[in-house]
């Protein structure tokens, strides 16, 4: 029975370690059920990425610069039209399905019209407005009801293919947990288990090179310490999780090999104030706070150096994917401890420090509750340093840390006072505003917010705005949407951007070298990216 | 037979209430699963994806607790426990069984060793009294105030690394697929020392006290004497006689901690990222995933109980004083 | 966690030291009083109790630092200005360790103190009532064995807003008294047929007072070791809830304190002052009131009281243990003890002709 | 008087040591005789208990033996000191030569084991060559010889009643043919009738096994009845020593005196009881001199200063019997 | 002490008395049990009879198990009694609890076998007896009342001073000290009659007598109604007035003390005053004891043998005692002297010849 055993070829690979040409991937994703299923959120593959290694996108996004064009894919050609509304793809030929049929413009309509058509949209999880979905010979054409310029990316780069032939025989593609995936990608599972997962290269039938990865193994890890454990004994070789201090902890138990790399995208974290709390409604005093937020402080103490790239446009884009999108008037601006400018911003709108205490207009002393919960260790941090700004210009603050439900359910009806949380991300810096200043979002107190605009931030400018910028179908008219928000976004303080997330990865090079970095960012680092199968087909055998 | 129908009752309703409150208490935490989805990726899943995941999870926002009840326990007899929502759309039913079984690899035969090995030095310290057994009492309190994973983690510090022939965690080598195999276990069984000697290290105290306590009592009996005046091998005197007779009361209390396996020891899982039962209960607790904590509540319950009915029936064979006519 | 520290349930049926004849000397009554302090065990579980009793009251006063505060130090070890070193804020884990001692100990007699309340209502009614009542009371607490009380605390205090102090050491109250509480009601079925309770019944007392005045002071050192129990159990589950992070330690605590180790991944990068202090500061005051918990079960069975002297020397100079089965000989002279020379025939009114006198053996 | 089987000298027995310590047998002379009945009276505490297990070294822990001898004369050999003798060799002694009937019997027997176990692992124990089946041959012919159906064989301890568990136990003791059995209040837990039954049984049993006993008791007037020669203990030591009817009909020692006139009598006249004023004293804080000189109404001078020392009065049939007290001056002390 | 004088006392007042006292105690039911309608149940006192007078102590001499302590439990309305009924000063009382059982209590006063058992090892002698005072409404306004009647109950029992004992605890009593303060606490409620439960068979011989001497002279100076419950049933002759022998749940011998000892007439009481030490009988002849004794097993009390109780052991029993109950049959020797036993029955003796009826 053991020569039988599948374990017999696994073993025999991990005690020949290089040769036999694995790659391990970890992510602090805790335990793991079986479930392949690419359109499921919460399935294995996609909570440790490898759908992305089976199924592939039509088009490659590179979330590292995010105005760029997508790379064509299993499309060849993708257009769309000035009003983003329809897009034409040419499918390319030669992609074969693992099971060696070959892939056609038929499994694209498939997807596609298998998302739009799902039960209640169970499967359309970005919520993209289909509506043609169709074929011609190996061309697709689809069409949507709105704009799709904030969105395409999605729709092209992150929507995984999958075969009609299989399919369109389940019976419930929401539910079902494809135990044996065939995809178009250059990797199929081979093994699944709670200990790991194990994909192998396909041996033949990939429309490009084969990868040189034979064989790619999935862990879960129960956490960062446990995933930074094994990252730092070479167990995992690529893994996206924060590192404490990571120059000691990981860079130094091998410094020719370990490496960080952290590129910045569209979607930042930030501290949501409650404006409709007083003071706080006043723009001035949010300002004020801005200006003493030490975000250095807050990006080497609470973010080790590098997690949370640091904010430094006072629009709150991220340095490097955001650069091209900052308004002509702040090029440039950036922000900088300020407590005297503030101190003296306050003293004009009326406020009056005394001593070491701020006193509002009504002379009542201004004090604010942060919240966070508290298994976020680099949030607690963040508002500890906060704190500790805040009260150089009299604000005496006080961090909370309520469990995450409780948090959840107070930040979303609006009952804090600030917090620290995350915009959405995606390809224009749309995400991040929307979800600061969208009035479509806005909900009264009490009532729950769940998809943005958390501080109850009112402005009918800045909703029009962003309408105006989804919607545009010239570039001239997005600039000046997109102008008019930062403005906003500067002069009300609605949030106080303080980092972005990054797309990066911990690796190791002492097997595989090849990896994207700041010198060439050809792909996000990040191994549950749909980017993440470029860096996998990019890596080459160390010498 | 009164007895057994009396215990029988007795099991019968405590599980009814057992999994009624395990019903009703998870209902009680604010927030709902498709929250802590969205929380639990902080910004790497997008707001919109928020409409789908209810739909996705079948989640009806103003449903009637009282129908969802019997909708429960409809389920429970037929065998069905839910889907998971954490690991949506595997059954919960699944979910356990792919873990239970490390549970029970784990905390099961690490209890049942902290159990023997404690009786055992108990049996030595009680009946040798003065002699080195003595000293192993205040060490092994000491070792059981610690916490657990504090005792973990510093064990993971200072005994794993690259060279270490102690992994830091996991249950068995990545990649090999649970199997009877000479692969496969001798693994496992390497991952499992580190967390084993950690549950070892702070539960063997309390074997070791009780069972000391009670062979102090028990070496005092009358039947004692008489065993050693009868001129009876030392061995056997403190086995059959004496250890013995010490055993029975603590009968009762390994039951009670086989039934814990589950539920008490969970932050070993945890630290050691050990793919057991224990750590799965976190991770629902962590993502609302109701139908997952019941099922893992109604897991422990029923092995408590089963533990309990395996001691009423250990305590029918040892001690014949329970087993009166009848 | 499951695992009673004392054992006491199983050694008080064999009558203790309440039951034990001895034969009267004045003054001995108030030394029994303090008896339980000359127990080795008792004392120094009470010093080590009594200090970090101290702590916890004065110690946010002698701290020498806002535990946090952020200081310019960040993660440095151990050093005169900061005895157990900084955290990665430059905070000073000394000052943290000292201000945390207050919460855990709150909550841990709070806890205990709300747990035995319970456990004694309901396990001494069950006991002494009897019938219905005592089927309902222990149904309910079986009910509460069975639910594993950590992930319940777990769930509980995820349902409250803003978890502190208080709603934790309820809330560990409230999930942990029902193993005390079986206890209580085997011990007060046994209590409730010794003679002296049928006695005060006969005497005319009422039910009321047979519970409060006779049963209750001699369930006092089953009580005590189901506190001291609870008061261990309740700090583990406090500490354990903090380091998890469910709670919030608006205040601190040790789990704070290692959680914000762990987040920070202190071991990893040699923190060890970090993380070693909490761990030991809850290991010696569970080891503390491990040691209450035996000296009270030694107190009520004083078969278990550490022998004395288990090695005696003979007078050949041999060393024997003291050991069942064999009774150590220390001198196979066949000398008697006392010199003595036989009895004269004296006149009964007469003068006493020889004098004798006790050896010391 | 026949040879001695049992010859206990000197023997000092204490619980615990220095300032803890307390003498609870003080300097006992004592021998048995092959084939007598020898009992042993005195009231609660007087160390009557640990006399029997000092003698065997079965005390428990604080118990030690400060000092004496026990020389046991076996039927074929030389005589030997059992307290001298190496665990092991003290083993292969206990039961086979000297067995000991305990006073609780529901404490004697191990309630786990089945009686048949309990009977048959004395043997096993000491006699490994029998087989398994001559030895539960013999443990029935044991039970029936003290009166209990061989079908009880396997039941287990609760499952008898009080006299019946007793009875075990009698048989039990004699399964290795001992020289000596020590009997400890064998019958104080068991009503008057069953009491004269087990009694009536035992004393049939040693004229037919030839064994000796130690019989130990407060209850004098079962003594007198059924034993050859009475001891009778005080404080530790033993205060006056004499054939039963001697001690009956004219006991020496205030104290014996004492103890006879506690008992009512069931027949004949209606007797004078004089009973013992006072209390039993303390082991730690002896008084001077005599031990009972507080209580005794006889107590005059010397009794306070001078401990009495145990030896043959000059008076009367002084040859077999000996007595400690000043008021009977005495000629050598005895052992 | 000197021995009591011919137990030709007057008959005093009745105090307490009970009739067909019966108790019954239920057998926890099997399973099969719940099909039959049968409930099984412990006979541990069946139509039991006696009287307490003041002034007189009455012994109840029984063999372990025979249902003594049952008999002063329910006089003390300890436990509920199955039938009967208890009459205090000739009306019938059934109290529970409450004031009631308070009023019974103060006028009778039980005193336990086990003086180690007896009293609360927490409490102080002063505890105890203050609360007996107290209860009954004897403990006086002031403190210094109290005192008073503290130090008055232990004079009582001669417990002199009575500084010296009142702050201890029990466990620094000796047993008769222990003993004595028990007494105490009964007297604190100034009762008419006193029920002790075997009060000396725990305590060392050498201290009995002084205790049974206590009880005497009480009764003697506070005209008290004693019944005084023994297995020594050469106690009762010294110290009672009456005895009373039970078996097995029943009375089988009553009279003055002295004709039940001295000729007793119950096989049952024969067999017991034969089986009590005697130094005056010879160890040679100690094999007198009758081989058909019976087996010298109490019988079941749940399913008592019908008829005598005591026929399966008895020497003489006939065919008619295995089937019919015996009842109080006058012996004659003495006034007052009775056997439940048909060998006094006329018409039985007339018959048959006792004796020869067993072998068949
Ligand atoms: N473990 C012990 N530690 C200290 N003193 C003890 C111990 N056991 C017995 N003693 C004391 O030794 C003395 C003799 O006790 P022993 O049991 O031999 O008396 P006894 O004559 O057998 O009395 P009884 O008739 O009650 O059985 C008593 O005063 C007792 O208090
Ligand atoms: N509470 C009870 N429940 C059931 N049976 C009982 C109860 N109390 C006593 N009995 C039974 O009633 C019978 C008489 O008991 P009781 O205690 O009155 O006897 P006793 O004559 O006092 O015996 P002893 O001399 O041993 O004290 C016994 O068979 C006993 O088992
Ligand atoms: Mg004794
Ligand atoms: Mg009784
Ligand atoms: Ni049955």
């Amino acid at each position: 029975a053991c020569s039988e055993s599948p374990n017999a070829a696994n073993k025999d690979n991990a005690a020949n370690g290089k040769a036999a040409g694995f790659l391990s991937i970890g992510m602090p994703n805790s335990t793991q059920t079986e479930n392949n299923n690419p359109f499921i959120g919460s399935s294995s593959a996609t909570n440790l990425g490898y759908r992305w290694m089976i199924y592939e996108p039509l088009g490659q996004w590179n979330n590292t610069k995010p105005d760029q064009p997508l790379k064509p894919w299993l499309a060849s050609e993708i257009k769309w039209s000035a009003d983003w509304k329809t897009v034409d793809l040419v499918i390319r030929d030669g992609a074969t399905w693992s099971d060696g049929k070959p892939l056609t413009a038929e499994d694209v309509v498939f997807t596609h019209t298998l998302i739009r058509d799902s039960k209640d949209g169970a499967l359309n999880s970005y919520a993209i407005p289909y509506d043609q979905i169709t074929a011609d010979g190996n061309k697709v054409k689809m069409t949507f009801k709105s704009s799709q310029f904030t969105t395409h990316h999605k729709v092209i780069g992150q929507t995984p293919i999958v075969p009609k032939h299989l399919w369109s025989t389940i019976a419930d593609p929401a539910t079902d947990t494809i135990k044996t995936p065939v995809g178009s990608g250059p990797f199929t599972l081979k093994t699944w288990s709670q200990t790991g997962i194990i994909l192998e290269a396909r041996e033949s039938g990939y429309w490009q090179e084969l990868p040189k990865v034979k064989e790619l193994r999935y862990t879960s890890y129960s956490g960062n310490d446990t995933q930074l454990t094994a990252l730092a004994s070479g167990q995992s070789e690529w893994s996206f999780v924060f590192i404490p201090d990571y120059q000691q902890t990981f860079i130094a138990k091998d410094p020719a090999n370990h490496k960080i790399w952290a590129p910045g995208v569209l979607g930042i974290h930030g501290l949501y104030i409650n404006t409709t709390k007083k003071p706080f409604d006043d723009p001035k005093l949010r300002q004020a706070m801005n200006m003493v937020i030490n975000r250095t402080d807050i990006f080497t103490q609470a973010e080790a150096g590098y997690f949370h790239p640091e904010i430094k446009s006072v629009t709150g884009l991220p340095e490097g994917a955001g650069d091209a999108y900052i308004a002509d008037e702040y090029k440039g601006k950036t922000f900088s401890v300020d407590v005297e400018g503030a101190k003296t911003l306050l003293a004009g709108a009326g406020y009056k420090l005394e001593g070491t205490v701020l006193k509002d207009k009504t002379g009542a002393p201004v004090t604010i509750k942060l919240t966070d919960p508290a298994p976020w260790s680099d949030y607690q941090t963040t508002l500890e340093i906060i704190k500790d700004n805040l009260s150089k210009i009299g604000i005496a603050a006080e961090v909370e840390k309520p469990n995450q439900n409780v948090w959840d359910t107070n930040v979303q009806k609006g009952d804090f006072g600030a917090t620290m949380r995350w915009t959405n991300g995606g390809s224009t810096p749309f995400d991040i505003y929307q979800t600061v200043m969208d009035g479509d979002l806005m909900k009264p107190i009490g009532t729950a917010a769940q998809q943005g605009n958390f501080g109850r931030f009112e402005s009918p400018e800045a909703t029009a705005a962003l309408k105006a910028y989804s919607n545009a179908t010239d570039e001239a008219t997005r600039k000046t949407a997109l102008a008019t928000l930062q403005k906003i976004f500067v002069e009300q303080a609605p949030m106080l951007p303080i980092g972005s997330d990054n797309v990066g990865a911990a690796y190791s090079t002492k097997k595989w070298v090849g990896w994207p970095s700041d010198a060439d960012s050809f792909a996000p680092g990040q191994p549950t990216q749909a980017g993440a199968l470029m860096v996998v087909l990019a890596l080459k055998p160390a010498a | 037979m009164k007895f057994l129908l009396q215990r029988v009752a007795f099991y019968v309703f405590t599980a009814w209430a057992a999994i009624t409150l395990n019903f009703f208490i998870p209902r009680l935490i604010p927030g709902d699963p498709v929250q802590a989805l969205i929380t639990k990726y902080q910004g790497q899943l997008s707001t919109q994806a928020i409409e789908s995941l209810y739909v996705l999870f079948g989640i009806d926002k103003n449903g009637n607790v009282w129908s969802e009840y019997v909708d429960y326990w409809k389920q429970l007899f037929a065998g069905d426990l839910g889907l998971s929502f954490a690991f949506f759309p595997t059954p919960v039913s699944e979910v356990l069984s792919d873990s239970i079984l490390w549970t029970l690899m784990l905390v099961g035969v690490t209890t049942i060793l902290s159990f023997i090995i404690g009786t055992g030095l108990g049996v030595l310290a009680g009946w040798r009294r003065g002699s080195w057994t003595d000293g192993l009492l205040p060490v092994t309190t000491f070792f059981s105030s610690v916490p657990y994973f504090w005792l973990g983690i510093i064990a993971i510090y200072l005994l794993t690394g690259p060279d270490s022939f102690f992994p830091s965690g996991g249950g068995a080598e990545v990649g090999l697929v649970p199997a009877w195999d000479m692969y496969f276990i001798p693994s496992a069984l390497q991952h499992s020392l580190l967390p084993a000697l950690t549950i070892l290290i702070s539960s063997v105290s309390g074997w070791i006290l009780s069972m000391r306590n009670m062979m102090v009592t028990v070496s005092s009996e009358d039947y004692i004497t008489v065993a050693h005046a009868k001129g009876l091998p030392e061995r056997r005197v403190a086995l059959s006689y004496a250890a013995r007779n010490a055993l029975l009361p603590n009968v009762s209390g390994f039951a009670l901690s086989l039934g814990f396996i589950v539920g008490g020891t969970f932050l070993v899982e945890i630290v050691f990222s050990y793919p057991g039962i224990g750590f799965q209960l976190f991770q629902a607790l962590g993502a609302n995933d109701y139908p997952l904590m019941q099922g893992i509540f109604l897991v422990i319950t029923i092995s408590v109980l089963v533990a309990n009915l395996l001691a009423d029936v250990a305590y029918l064979f040892l001690d014949p004083r329970t087993r009166k006519e009848g | 966690m499951t695992i009673p520290t004392s054992s006491i349930e199983q050694v008080i049926p064999g009558q203790g030291a309440m039951a034990q004849p001895e034969a009267g000397k004045p003054g001995k009554a108030k030394r029994r009083r303090f008896l339980f302090l000359s127990n080795r065990k008792a004392a120094t579980g009470l010093i080590i109790l009594g200090i970090y009793i101290l702590l916890a009251i004065i110690g946010p006063w002698i701290a020498p630092f806002d535990p946090g505060a952020r200081g310019a130090d960040l993660m440095q070890g151990p050093s005169s200005a900061h005895w157990m070193g900084t955290t990665h804020l430059g905070q000073d884990v000394y000052s943290q360790l000292l201000v945390g001692t207050r919460s855990v100990i709150f909550v841990g007699f709070l806890a205990g103190i709300v747990a035995t309340v319970l456990s004694v209502l309901i396990g001494v009614t069950a006991g002494y009532v009897g019938g219905k009542t005592d089927e309902g009371l222990s149904a309910l607490s079986n009910v509460f064995l069975v639910i594993p009380a950590l992930p319940l605390i777990i769930i509980v205090t995820s349902i409250m807003e803003n978890a502190g102090e208080w709603v934790v050491a309820l809330v560990i109250g409230f999930t942990s008294w029902s193993w005390n509480a079986r206890v209580l009601r085997a011990q007060t079925l046994s209590l409730r047929r010794r003679d002296y309770v049928e006695a005060a019944r006969a005497t005319g007392e009422r039910s009321w007072r047979i519970i409060i005045f006779e049963l209750l002071p001699n369930l006092t050192a089953v009580i005590a070791s189901g506190f001291v129990g609870t008061v261990i159990f309740a700090v583990l589950s406090e500490i354990t809830l903090a380091f998890i992070g469910i709670t919030s330690g608006n205040t601190w605590n040790w789990g704070t304190i290692l959680f914000w180790a762990q987040g920070q991944q202190a071991l990893a990068r040699s923190a060890w002052w970090w993380f070693v202090p909490a761990g030991l500061a809850i290991a010696i005051l569970g080891t503390a009131l491990s040691l209450i918990n035996f000296a009270i079960d030694e107190f009520v069975s004083p078969r278990l009281r550490s022998a004395g002297k288990t090695k005696i020397k003979t007078n050949t100079g041999r060393t024997v243990r003291m050991r069942i089965g064999f009774t150590p000989v220390l001198s196979n002279s066949p000398e008697p003890h006392t010199r003595a020379r036989p009895i004269p025939a004296v006149d009964p009114h007469g003068a006493t002709p020889v004098v004798r006198e006790e050896a010391t053996p | 008087m026949s040879e001695p089987v049992l010859e206990i000298k000197n023997l000092n027995v204490g619980y615990g040591l220095g300032d803890q310590g307390v003498r609870a047998v003080r300097d006992v002379n004592l021998t048995l005789h092959r084939g007598e009945v020898l009992g042993l009276a005195g009231e609660s505490g007087s160390g009557k208990s640990t006399l029997a297990y000092g003698m065997t070294r079965l005390l428990a822990p604080p118990g030690v033996i400060t000092g004496g001898q026990v020389i046991y004369h076996p039927a074929e050999g030389d005589p030997y000191d059992v307290l001298a003798l190496s665990d092991e060799r003290l083993r292969k002694f206990r039961w086979a030569e000297t067995a000991i009937v305990f006073q609780g019997a529901m404490n004697s027997l191990n309630p786990v084991h089945k009686i048949s176990t309990q009977l048959t692992d004395v043997l096993q124990a000491h006699e490994p060559k029998m087989s398994e089946t001559s030895r539960l041959a013999r443990a029935r012919e044991m039970l029936k010889l003290v009166g209990i159906a061989p079908d009880r064989m396997d039941a287990y301890p609760h499952q008898l009643s009080g006299g019946m568990r007793q009875r075990v136990m009698i048989g039990m003791a004699l399964i290795l043919q001992p020289q000596v059995v020590i009997m400890d209040e064998p019958t104080t837990a068991l009503d008057v009738v069953m009491q004269r039954q087990i009694l009536g049984q035992l004393i049939e049993l040693r004229e037919r096994l030839g064994f000796s006993v130690i019989f130990i008791t407060h209850d004098l007037s079962l003594l007198v009845e059924f034993s050859n020669r009475i001891a009778i203990m005080y404080g530790g030591r033993i205060v006056e020593e004499a054939p039963a009817s001697a001690i009956y009909k004219d006991a020496l020692h205030p104290y014996s005196q004492g103890l006879l006139g506690s008992f009512p009598a069931l027949k004949g006249p209606r007797r004078e009881l004089t009973g013992i004023p006072g209390s039993p004293p303390d082991l730690k804080g002896m008084p001077t001199g005599c031990s009972f000189h507080p209580r005794c109404p006889k107590a005059f001078d010397p009794c306070a200063g001078n401990i009495p020392v145990l030896g043959r009065p000059g008076t009367g049939d002084g040859r077999t019997r000996s007595v400690a007290c000043w008021l009977h001056p005495t000629g050598e002390p005895v052992g | 002490m000197t021995s009591i004088p011919d137990a030709e006392t007057p008959a005093g007042e009745v105090v307490l008395e009970a009739i067909g006292l019966t108790k019954h105690f239920p057998v926890r039911r099997k399973l099969r049990d719940l099909f039959s309608r049968k409930h099984d149940a412990v006979h541990a006192v069946d139509d039991v009879n006696l009287t307490l007078r003041r002034g007189q102590v009455t012994a109840l001499v029984g063999e372990s198990g025979s249902g003594k302590s049952t008999v002063a439990r329910l006089l003390a309305q300890l436990y509920p009694r199955t039938a009967g009924d208890i009459r205090l000063h000739g009306t019938s009382t059934r109290v529970k609890s409450g004031s009631a059982f308070r009023r019974y209590c103060a006028q009778v006063q039980m005193i336990f076998q086990d003086p180690f058992a007896s009293l609360n090892p927490v409490h102080t002698i002063r505890y105890h007896l203050t609360r007996s005072l107290k209860i009954h409404g004897h403990a006086g306004k002031t403190a210094e009342d109290l005192e008073n009647a503290l130090h008055g109950l232990l004079n009582r029992v001669h417990l002199t001073p009575p500084e010296r004992y009142l702050d201890k605890f029990p466990h620094e009593l000796s047993g008769g000290q222990r003993q004595r303060v028990a007494i105490a606490r009964a007297l604190g409620a100034e009762p008419e009659a006193l029920l002790a439960d075997e009060p000396v068979s725990m305590l060392d011989v050498s201290i009995r007598l002084g205790i049974l001497n206590l009880l005497r002279d009480l009764k003697e100076r506070l005209d008290l109604a004693i019944l005084y419950i023994t297995h020594d049933i050469a106690s009762a002759r010294y110290f009672a007035d009456q005895t009373l022998v039970m078996y097995a749940g029943r009375m089988v011998e009553g009279g003055d003390s002295e004709s039940v000892t001295q000729s007793p007439a119950h096989p049952y009481t024969r067999l017991l005053i034969d089986s009590a030490p005697d130094p005056d009988r010879l160890t040679a002849d100690a094999d007198v004891l009758e081989e058909d004794r019976g087996n010298g097993e109490p019988p079941s009390l749940i399913h008592p043998p019908s008829g005598c109780r005591f026929h399966p052991r008895c020497p003489m029993a006939m065919p008619r005692c295995t089937t019919d109950l015996p009842v109080r049959l006058e012996i004659g020797d003495r006034p007052g002297h009775w056997a439940a036993c048909w060998l006094y029955d006329e018409a039985t003796v007339a018959a048959q010849r006792p004796g020869s009826a067993v072998a068949s």
